[in-house]
């Protein structure tokens, strides 16, 4: 039997006889978002999964700060911060096996990194060198997608790909509540749904799509709602306790995996920073706002299970920034030094092989590049 | 030397078997789209595949063409090459900004790491009485976007061809497939060895001494229509079938322009903006002190295409070909 | 207070305070399909709407034969038959207002002519004379549309203008189950309910998209419960039950005039014609499932009702049909004449002034068929 | 003659007073976009009309572009006349299908019935550092698209004439808005009654007789200051800055060129399938007996827009101009 056979068929009866294919109650998120830490389920989570969700999260955090840093130094082009998003960032990546792919948008710097990819290479879109630094088959990471609510349907496809092959694969896919409004968005799920591929869709649900809130982009009860009208299920959780969203994905993956196709999945979060460090947040919120997510910041919830749990020591903190200082400086130390750039670079890959046009260009272009050589070379030589 | 059986065959048939074929030589290639599977496709052209190699190897889609190219994107990064059919040219439209910003630049924003092979073929034109949204010609979209290929063919053995080759390339095609040639025929034997024709050359349909016409896909036809009627008038027309738009083979058409000194580029596409632009410029370009008279243009008007009982009034013809011929300057010669 | 305003705003708050903006309960659609023909409730029926339905059901069916016959005439390029679908069609035009707007498919001639159309013009796109026949704003029938669910937003945009402008003016669209895959589907909908527009979306789920099943275009319980995700209500109807349709348009429209919002309305139907006259649907369906739909019939559903309560009779039900018959006849007629062409009408509505490069174009076709013309002249004068 | 204080202003605040001053003049004119309401758009362009007209008038809509479009449609159909903001460039894909299915076709549709008056406002083009998708040159889309206007503004002055222009168009009209330009300055007094400028016209930015650049948008800078170093080489060149790509001013262009006798067309967009096609084609076609060369082109190469370290290696600048320049022909002068 194939794969698309497996679905079954359903025929449109008349009304007298109609059914409907599924019920739609399971299919329904829970009225709240689900929530582990400060409650007691989280009694009965793993130590050494909550001090690896930590000392990534404080590392996250690092990474944020000295990202935006660089742009203040010339050295990034632009960095969209996920801080106060970390807990949805490293979970998604510490929920994944390594077989499984990830597909990030341009927020997801963190859980590419966290999923492997070398830190500066992971900023090579914003340093500006080239558009994607590192080899998505490395880490199975897709490019940092820009354009909203496009990589969907890419991880809908490699899903079905993989399980066409027969492949253990599953897909995460991450984006944000404004790139929900998009019609790509409704057609990934929907596909997914018809194919019953596994993928998770992750929404990181921060409240805002730069300056525009949440009810001027969706009059739903939740984002999660959304899922009833592809058949797939809806759930709700706090994406700022990373051991809630730990353990929604790991659910929801575990179904794909299984076979019982794709989940949506909503974090509630919220996005301390501006945008980006091009953005003036104080424009369209206030700092009170801000300040209620601040106390419930992702970081302190995990801290303060462990320290709760007699698990983190003063020792272990520091240890756990020290690591996360020595990934700062050495990021910024490597960030500090120019990139190698190659001109002809924009040539190179537009086709397997230049087309004779291309071809013609770069010859043009190299010739250019002699010509400016010999200029610097004779001003130097004068 | 053996004799071998040709028979006639439709260019729909040849794009069947060039689907086929290439289905059964390389088990990534997955045929996808809407109607594309039971039904066949509503021109018939994947016919067969879904019964042949299975749903999951021929899929009927849901009705949405940025999903079909958005998830044929992602299909093709895990390894398997996508022919993916939009319904009728219009309909391709919504999948644009997948086709722009995905499918044209993957492998460039990767360094060549992420490599697309995807084929989307698209029926394209006019002059089969459509309604609305069902004749564009939007090549000249698909021209200017770079990192795409896009290919397009005029003979049944160029169906088959062509479409063997986009398939097997290892770069994202454009494959436009003239609707109004769908059943078209020729002498074309599908039981021979089928030759894979390599995209970017173009070729000399007809001889001739006096002046070149440059075109490709539907119109095809038309030219060596008007060749052949030119005759009368005592011109002896070369036609030149680009075959593939992207790349472009200036190598063909220069040498042709070089020959012959005045050039007409003929496209059902509207003119302004069109493709014939772009071709005129360049071969302009190359053969200038070549040239007896500038590179002229007959192409569709710039309007949206017209409903089925006004097109024959908008599609270039033989009579406006020829017009174009004779406002060649041939005074000069004299 | 603006329009917009009056949507109010909702901040994000934390997960522990957290609340779901919309019970979600009272959008969900009934289980089954609303009935009323057949049932208990079809006792309070107007008389005088029943009668008016189902001479206009007849009328509608009658409209479906001829034109699918012009076809083969070769009058038309291109018909897609509604019958078995007369229905929705009939009650959605019945539903409106007449300063309402309707947004119909390219299926919805059916709706476009009870609605006031003339016959003819509402034929125009499909015998290929022009694009669209009709002046929109005579009857405020927008173009048949032809790419897919791209009339929705259409339809949003134009509600909300009414609203802005403070009219009473409800839009209604339709689109079909394949329609609702687009991502324009989803982007009108979720503008619909941010903006609380007055419109109302119906969806004709006929169960095939050309060939494509239901099965193969969602996984959803029904089509309706993708309201849910947007935060409108969603309402199923039986589709072949003209009185039932016309009820809930009737309900979902009165709630969008008196400010309520959109809402998503799925009618149950089915497509008895192949897709168009040059589709053939051997190729994709069993005659036993179009024979269980025929046995539901919409003109046999509101027939029987009338003929139940002693409403028609012989005379009445003869009266009904020559009604048709003469409509059918004077459509025939009026199609058998060739439509009035110029061929230069292609030039003259592209923009409101002729560019300097159409004019040029025009006067080249102009000359053309001046020289067409005295070349033929010559001929007959020969 | 009275002295009237000019002080330097910004396109950016040109385009917001053009906007201003038409919905003032207009209650029919609505804004509505991505972040155009509280935040004044990403460019800022749309600074204080929220406020200033309410949220009614200039609204902050959902992100669907595609959605905006047309819902901008619907308006339109009401009477209303939507300028619509694409956040960037390549964020207008997604409403390709609403552009080319409907907004370019509805008057024509509906005989005139219905016409849409919308100004799709688009940033376009480089130079601003901006990382992949937001620095496309996309005019060669919309050029080839009949039913639309496309019109871009090279000053500040422009940049007000021109969008009040487009929006009391009753056709649609891409109003393209060179980035890199926001921030240009110029003396230019906005307390004066403001000039609306015709759309269709092109303006000899500079006069000379050597050869015509021709060229819009953010390249208008470029080549004027390419004529200034021409100088040194003594070339006296003529700048053509066409402000409308359609309609299309042949009249200016032609009588430059033939003035000239030499051309070169420049522009940020892709050469291949470019607007430069087209361009030079018309040109040769009008002026092939006075051309001393064949039409050049300066293009951006066709690839992919680069990442922003290496933007300046593919943008025309002044050297890839003279070089163009240089190779017209000259020593037939001599
Ligand atoms: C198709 C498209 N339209 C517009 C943009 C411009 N843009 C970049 S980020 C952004 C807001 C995204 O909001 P959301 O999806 O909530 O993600 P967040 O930034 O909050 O992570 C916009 C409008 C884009 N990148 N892609
Ligand atoms: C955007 C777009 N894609 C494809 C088509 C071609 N097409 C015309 S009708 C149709 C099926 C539509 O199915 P559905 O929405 O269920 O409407 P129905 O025909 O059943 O009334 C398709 C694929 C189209 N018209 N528009
Ligand atoms: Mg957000
Ligand atoms: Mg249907």
């Amino acid at each position: 039997m194939t794969v698309m056979e497996q679905r079954g068929a359903y025929r449109p009866t008349p009304p007298p006889a109609w059914q409907p294919r599924t019920d739609p109650a399971p299919l329904l998120p829970d009225a709240r978002p689900h929530r582990v830490l400060g409650t007691e389920a989280a009694a009965g989570a793993d130590p050494a999964l909550l001090r690896r969700l930590y000392a990534e999260l404080v590392r996250g955090r690092r990474y944020n700060a000295q990202a935006t840093a660089l742009t203040r130094q010339g050295r990034l082009a632009v960095y969209p911060s996920s801080t106060g998003q970390e807990a949805c960032e490293i979970a998604a990546a510490l929920a994944l096996q390594e077989r499984d792919w990830l597909f990030p948008s341009y927020r997801d710097t963190l859980a590419a990194v966290a999923r492997g990819v070398d830190p500066v290479e992971a900023l090579t879109l914003l340093r500006g060198d080239w558009h994607t630094g590192y080899d998505p088959y490395e880490h199975r990471v897709a490019p940092l997608c820009t354009p909203l609510a496009t990589q969907l349907p890419h991880a809908v496809g490699l899903a079905h790909a993989a399980r066409l092959k027969g492949d253990d694969v599953v897909a995460l896919a991450l984006v944000g509540d404004g790139g929900t409004s998009e019609g790509d968005f409704h057609e990934a799920l929907n596909f997914a749904a018809v194919w019953q591929a596994p993928v998770v869709f992750l929404v990181q649900n921060n409240g805002f799509a730069i300056s525009v809130p949440l009810d001027r982009q969706t009059a739903a009860p939740s984002l999660a709602h959304k899922a009833v009208g592809y058949g797939m299920p809806g759930r709700l959780v706090d994406g700022n306790d990373a051991l809630a969203v730990h353990e929604v994905l790991g659910e929801a993956l575990a179904h794909a995996r299984a076979g019982g196709g794709p989940t949506l999945v909503e974090a509630v979060t919220y996005r301390i920073d501006a945008h980006t460090n091009a953005d003036d947040a104080t424009r369209y919120r206030d700092d009170d706002e801000v300040e209620a997510w601040r106390a419930h910041d992702p970081i302190a919830l995990v801290e303060r299970e462990l320290t709760a749990r007699g698990l983190l020591d003063e020792d272990a903190i520091r240890a756990v920034r020290e690591d996360a200082e020595a990934m700062a400086a050495d990021l910024r130390e490597r960030m500090n030094q120019d990139p190698a750039l190659d001109p002809m670079d924009l040539f190179t890959h537009v086709y397997a092989e230049p087309t004779p046009q291309l071809a013609e260009q770069c010859d043009q272009l190299r010739a250019e590049l002699d010509a400016e050589a010999e200029a610097e070379a004779e001003g130097a030589g004068r | 030397m053996t004799t071998v059986a040709v028979k006639p065959a439709t260019m729909a048939q040849a794009l069947t078997r060039a689907l086929r074929d290439a289905m059964a030589a390389d088990p990534a290639v997955h045929v996808m789209g809407e109607d594309v599977g039971t039904l066949g496709g509503v021109f018939r052209v994947t016919d067969g595949l879904a019964k042949e190699f299975g749903e999951d190897r021929c899929t009927d889609t849901p009705l949405a063409e940025a999903g079909i190219l958005g998830t044929a994107v992602g299909m093709a990064m895990y390894g398997l090459r996508p022919v993916v059919e939009m319904q009728f040219d219009a309909f391709a439209y919504p999948a644009f900004e997948q086709l722009v910003s995905h499918v044209a630049r993957m492998r460039n924003r990767t360094r060549g790491a992420m490599p697309l092979p995807i084929t989307v073929r698209v029926p394209y034109g006019g002059g089969i009485g459509g309604v609305e949204h069902h004749s564009d010609s939007s090549e000249a979209y698909y021209m200017a976007t770079p990192g795409l290929h896009v290919v397009t063919p005029a003979t049944v053995a160029d169906a088959y061809g062509l479409l063997r080759a986009a398939i097997a390339s290892d770069d994202p095609v454009v494959f436009l497939e003239p609707k109004r040639l769908y059943w078209s025929k020729d002498a074309w034997n599908p039981e021979e060895p089928q030759t894979v024709e390599p995209i970017g050359r173009a070729v000399v349909r007809r001889r001739g001494r006096s002046a070149t016409l440059i075109t490709y896909g539907p119109s095809v036809p038309v030219c060596l229509e008007a060749a052949e009627a030119a005759r009368a008038e005592g011109w002896d027309l070369e036609v030149v079938d680009l075959r593939s738009l992207v790349p472009f083979d200036d190598e063909t058409v220069t040498a042709s322009v070089r020959r012959t000194g005045r050039a007409v580029v003929v496209h059902e596409a509207g003119g302004f903006g069109g493709p014939g632009g772009e071709i005129a410029a360049r071969v302009t370009e190359r053969c200038f002190h070549h040239l007896e008279a500038p590179v002229l243009r007959v192409a569709g008007f710039d309007v949206p295409y017209p409903p089925p009982m006004l097109e024959r009034h908008h599609l270039p013809g033989v009579d406006r070909i020829l017009d174009a011929v004779g406002r060649l300057q041939w005074e000069a010669e004299s």
